[in-house]
């Protein structure tokens, strides 16, 4: 069957650029403006970031936003124009014009957008090197990541705790190493990131501008705990700051000085190996919600695994985690306690846990 | 011998028309291409599986369904099946059937190596889903080490598949460039191919560049993983970033080898239904080939955060901006070439046109992720995941559709359904939207990547999120049930269904095994519309006054 | 040696749209990627060559190595005088000059393995001793898989020179052959220096 | 040598060189590996650009004559040398400590 010839002359009925189409591309021309620099103003997805670097991310975002939403609006109005105004009669066999090109709207259509982009850079350019700049009395933090607990170290104090807590205001130049797999620090409230790579010292600026505490987020996979991998940075001012600082100091030398009596060296090792960052145990000032609460675990480990005596139970539990997996907790404790702990530490361990009635 | 017979018996043969010459060693491209496009579907569906498992689990914050390895494992799969066995050869499908029909060649330059390519996916394919049974690939579709090289046997098969289908992708980029080059129809010259022709030129361009760079890293990776050498990690005195930078150099070109034949199918769909010339040809040819060159300028923007050279992020800051103007001077001509058109609204247009919408959000929010100081705050997070699935799904795999919905006529005779068709695009539509754009706040709000759980306050994102996700699952059944029915019980679709311009639609449908019994002839580039008649129409009217074909 | 001046070859190659050969083609696309492949494992070598200790190459016996690069480039001349030969249709000397190809080769594969066998044997330079090793056995290891191939495709051309396949008209495969076996050897010349004397 | 045109190769002879070019070319190969092996026991810093100049040469002296290059259409000198250009980022990134 041959069809109808396809051909009749086009560009006769249908005039390229009319007045509906100069009018549409005035009201999207407006549209786009006014809501591109309403958002550009204040973008309502990303505000009140409570440190100086987010402050200025915040508002470089809005920039972007701004664009964006114009550049959406032009986009998104002249296809919707065209579905509407163009849409094929339904009889109509004719073609359309048969427009090729148009050379100065090409030029202009690939130049400004040029132009935006390379306005672009230079402003996030420098965003950054404002955000990455040192501080002269800098207060610096040693992080190291490890697989599912984030450590920090102040070689100002020689104090190594479990929590970041910084002073409002000043700034803090954060060194983070990983000693393990990648990691990712991330404060979202802060705007602040920067990968823990094993070998490699990365560093970022932190000046927390709001008192408050914020979560510490893992944003690199890291294995099966990725998603638990938590702990918190708390801002207070510079005197609350101090005194923290001396009642860990305080806290470190009794425990040092005192004989290591049973109760206290469990306590200490239940922190230094990062039992805490999991397990909730009031004795230890512990607040972990990933595992399960070891309050009174002492009392009720004999009759968890038929056959295994409480002791028996609490060694394998750890130095063999996925021995036995406590119903409904997620399978992410690392196996390589055997390895990390000495034998001494071990036994401490499991003696100050079997005395948790 | 006629030119319409099936050549050679037993397991090497040339030429389809029983099921069994499907199943078997056939070197003929039409064969080749559905061969591709079939695999490339069940992938699909396994993808989509995984990723429905993932939309479950995060659906409420405190789900036990998939946690720790299991949902990494589920996750890294997901990510490797619908990258590299649905997307690249869907595309390579598409383009394996089409682009030889539509330069007027009787078959790809390399018959056999055509052939090859597609049995060296099913062995990766088969590794792939071993992988998955045996669990342990579990550092996502990224695989950075030290965790890559510290997870279980998984990982190993997983890095293997990928070198099988690696070698199939090279294989499949030499003899798509010998094609396009060498076996043009004779008058058939660069400005009167289709920007089909051109966009698949470009991805091979990339594919054979950047893919061995991903076949040496993961060769590391396996010696690493088997006899110990030490090159990724630190303890061993190896530099883990290297791996980034030998996976991004591939990787992110790679993402242009996911949209570049997207781009192609696009500018092919909007002038037939459009009724009007693509307006530009020359510029979006030429943003094809800077794509591909600038392509390989831009990967360090994954390491943004990673501890590479500080200085360093400025320049690749730049070039990841300026790599925007070329894909934004596409979507301005495509608007200009369905302006002042005739717009006919068939499931493959509306596609075509969601395509320009929703890449339009994908390129913006890529933007943004270029500037190295939004980068710090968002990468690795949900608006990254957003980005990469409204380029991956808003893009590629809306015009994987409009293109499927375009040549579904020519490749098998028959109609697909009109109305199942606009169901199913209308479920994907809403689907996509609401399963991706709330992940774009997720991600702000502090929503790191590849978590199987969320602090509380995000459960409302997520679980709008989960929904869309179950929307976009029953969106691909009236798809389903369309093309089985369609192919025994559709229209009769005839040489040329869409009344379009271009060599592949003057040949009956399906095309004879060796396409073209009489040379082609070329009057000019495939898109006359509104300039010349249709080729092969009877009752020729003079061509339009002052206007005799061609520019 | 019989003729000094250049000469014409009448070799008949299928019409195409850019008036190149094919088959041609396709393997100067293959050799653009394995020019990438060794690029990459070459910015992976010097990345690990910088991280490990300066003299870690001392361990490795440069007079044997720079006698089997010297055989390397005896079997690339041997392959060149193949495809002169076969131009003008002479298909003995093609097949002996392809048989000395294939001494060469076999004489620097199996040096060496005999130098890996060293190394490895004595424990002074192992893939999982030391980075340095890891980044040698890995780049050496792949260019003496690539010589493995060319061995055997060497092989199937000799086979295919004695069924009488190739003419002056028609010997384009043993040119892609020639092409495969010269750009092993280019890149052996560039590792030699990389990993043996810089 | 004529260049040849590279849109009539496939119908015009070629021009490929002679046995002898072959034994010169093979002649330049090996003293040049007998001059960087000398080279590479000198200990002063000029030493590695020079071991990287010759083995470039070496390289394009094979590349050129046994490979054909010089004989060839210039298509397939840029698909062998267009890649390097982008492999120079890859190479100087793992450079930088």
């Amino acid at each position: 069957m041959s069809h109808p010839t396809n051909h009749r002359p086009a560009g006769s009925n249908v005039p390229v650029f009319d007045n509906t189409g100069k009018m549409a591309a005035i009201i999207i021309g407006v549209t786009a403006v006014v809501a591109g620099s309403v958002m550009g103003a204040a973008n309502p997805f990303l505000s009140n970031a409570t440190s100086s670097q987010g402050a200025q991310i915040d508002t470089l975002f809005s920039l972007f936003v701004g664009i964006a939403t114009a550049i959406f609006i032009i986009v998104q109005g002249f296809l919707l124009f065209s579905i509407v105004r163009f849409a094929r009669a339904p009889e109509d066999e004719e073609d359309g014009v048969p427009l090729r090109g148009n050379t100065k709207l090409e030029v202009f259509w690939t130049a400004v957008p040029a132009l935006i982009v390379v306005i672009l850079s230079v402003l996030s350019y420098r965003v950054l090197a404002d955000i990455e700049r040192p501080h002269p009395d800098q207060m610096v933090v040693e992080v190291t990541g490890r697989q599912y607990a984030w450590e920090f170290y102040y070689p100002d104090y020689d104090l190594k705790t479990a929590e970041l807590h910084i002073p409002l205001g000043r700034q803090v130049l954060l060194k983070i190493t990983s000693a393990d797999v990648n990691h990712a620090f991330w404060v979202p409230q802060m705007r602040i990131k920067k990968d823990a790579v094993g070998g490699k010292i990365t560093t970022v600026n932190i000046t927390a501008t709001a008192p408050g505490v914020y979560p510490i987020v893992c944003a690199e996979l890291c294995g099966a705990g990725h998603a638990v991998m938590r702990s918190q940075v708390v801002v207070e001012a510079e005197p609350t700051f101090q005194i923290w600082v001396q009642a860990q100091l305080g806290a470190k030398q009794r425990a040092a000085a005192m004989p290591p009596d049973p109760k206290t060296l469990g306590r200490q090792l239940y922190n230094q190996y990062g039992c805490n960052a999991c397990h909730k145990l009031a004795d230890a000032a512990a607040v972990g919600v990933v595992g399960p609460a070891l309050d009174g675990i002492g009392s009720r480990a004999a009759d968890i695994v038929p056959g295994q005596s409480a002791e028996e139970y609490i060694r394998t539990a750890i130095i063999r985690p996925m021995d036995f997996i406590t119903p409904n907790y997620p399978p992410v404790m690392p196996g390589d306690y055997a390895q990390r702990m000495s034998q001494a530490d071990l036994e401490a361990l499991v003696q100050y846990l079997l005395e948790q009635k | 011998m006629t030119a319409d017979t099936v050549v050679g018996t037993g397991l090497v043969r040339h030429g389809g028309r029983k099921f069994s010459d499907y199943l078997i060693f056939n070197t003929d491209h039409k064969v080749i291409g559905i061969q591709y496009l079939v695999l490339a579907f069940v992938f699909f569906l396994f993808g989509g599986a995984l990723a429905g498992l993932i939309r479950a689990q995060l659906a409420t914050p405190d789900a036990q369904l998939l946690t720790g390895s299991s949902y990494n494992v589920t996750l890294t799969l997901h990510g490797t099946v619908m990258i590299f066995l649905w997307i690249i050869p869907a595309f390579v499908g598409a383009a394996n059937y089409v682009v030889p029909l539509m330069i007027g060649a009787n078959d790809m330059a390399f018959p056999r190596l055509n052939a090859v390519s597609f049995w060296l996916l099913v062995p990766g394919g088969l590794l792939m889903l071993v992988s998955f049974a045996v669990g342990g690939a579990e550092s996502g579709w990224t695989a950075y080490p030290p965790l890559s090289v510290t997870t279980p046997i998984g990982q190993t098969l997983w890095a293997l598949a990928l070198q099988f289908i690696g070698f199939s992708s090279i294989f499949g980029a030499i003899n798509f460039l010998v094609t396009i080059f060498n076996l043009r129809a004779p008058g058939m010259g660069l400005t009167q191919m289709p920007l089909l022709a051109w966009a698949v030129a470009a991805t091979s361009i990339i594919i054979l560049l950047g893919t061995p760079v991903l076949s040496g890293a993961l060769l590391m990776l396996i010696l690493q993983r088997w006899l110990g050498a030490q090159f990724f990690t630190p303890a061993g005195g190896g530099n883990p970033l290297l791996w980034q930078n030998l996976f991004w150099f591939y990787s992110h070109p790679a993402v242009y080898i996911m949209i570049l034949p997207g781009f192609g199918i696009i500018s092919e769909v909007l002038p037939i239904f459009a009724r009007k010339p693509i307006f530009g040809y020359k510029l979006i040819a030429f943003s094809s080939m800077a794509i591909a060159v600038f392509g390989f300028l831009v990967w360090a923007h994954h390491m943004f955060t990673s501890g590479m050279d500080p200085f360093l992020r400025v320049p690749f800051m730049v070039t990841s901006m300026i790599i925007a103007v070329p894909t934004g001077v596409k979507i301005f001509s495509w608007l200009a070439t369905i302006w002042a058109g005739k717009l006919r609204f068939t499931t493959s247009m509306m596609f075509g046109l969601a395509f320009i919408s929703m890449f339009v959000i994908g390129g913006l929010s890529g933007i943004f992720l270029a500037s190295v100081p939004i980068d710090i705050h968002v990468q690795d997070t949900y608006f990254v995941v957003a980005h990469l699935h409204y380029v991956l799904f808003g893009g590629s795999v809306m015009s994987i559709f409009a293109g499927l919905y375009l040549w579904f006529p020519k490749i098998t005779g028959r109609m697909l359904d009109e109305r199942l068709g606009r169901l199913h695009f209308w479920l994907t539509f809403m689907g996509f939207n609401l399963t991706f754009f709330p992940q774009h706040l997720a991600g702000l709000q502090g929503m790191p990547r590849r978590v199987y759980t969320y602090p509380p306050e995000l459960w409302a994102l997520n679980l709008l999120s989960s929904i869309g996700a179950f929307l976009m699952a029953i969106a691909v059944l009236p798809f389903l049930y369309n093309a089985l029915r369609s192919l025994v019980a559709g229209k009769v679709a005839g040489p040329n269904p869409w009344r379009a311009f271009g060599l592949e639609w003057t040949v009956s449908s399906p095309p004879p095994v060796h396409n073209f019994p009489t040379p082609p002839v070329v009057e000019g580039d495939p898109y006359g519309y509104g300039e010349r008649p249709l080729p092969g129409t009877t009752g020729v009217a003079a061509p339009a006054p002052g206007m005799a074909g061609g520019e | 040696m019989s003729d000094t001046t250049p000469h014409l070859t009448m070799q008949q190659s299928a019409p195409s749209a850019t008036g190149l050969d094919s088959a041609k083609l396709g393997m100067w696309l293959f050799l653009a990627t394995e020019v990438m492949l060794f690029s990459a494992m070459i910015a992976g070598f010097l990345d690990m060559r910088g991280r490990s200790p300066a003299d870690a190459h001392h361990v490795l016996n440069i007079p044997v190595t720079a006698v089997n690069t010297f055989v390397l480039i005896c079997s690339s001349l041997t392959v060149a005088l193949s495809v002169a030969a076969i131009e003008q249709g002479d298909q003995k000397r093609l097949r002996n000059f392809l048989l000395l190809t294939l001494l060469f080769g076999g004489t620097f594969l199996s040096v060496q393995i005999y130098e890996y066998n060293v190394l490895i044997g004595s424990g002074e330079l192992t893939p999982w001793n030391s980075l340095f090793g890891a980044g040698f056995f890995a780049v050496t290891g792949l260019h003496g898989f690539h010589v493995f191939i060319g061995l055997i495709w060497c092989v199937l051309t000799i086979i295919w020179t004695s069924q009488g396949k190739f003419s002056a008209q028609n010997f384009m495969r043993v040119e892609i052959f020639g092409l495969y076996w010269h750009f092993v050897d280019v890149v052996w010349i560039i590792l030699f220096v990389l990993i043996y004397l810089v | 040598m004529k260049r040849v045109d590279p849109n009539k190769e496939a119908l015009q002879p070629h021009h490929y060189p002679g046995s002898r070019t072959y034994l010169l070319v093979f002649a330049g190969l090996a003293i040049l590996t007998l001059i960087e092996v000398g080279v590479a026991y000198i200990t002063s810093d000029i030493r590695v650009p020079i071991l990287i100049i010759l083995s470039a040469l070496k390289a394009l002296l094979v590349i050129l004559f046994f490979m054909h290059l010089r004989y060839d259409s210039r298509w397939y000198a840029f698909i062998f040398f267009g890649p390097l250009v982008l492999v120079i980022p890859l190479i100087w990134i793992s450079l930088i400590r």
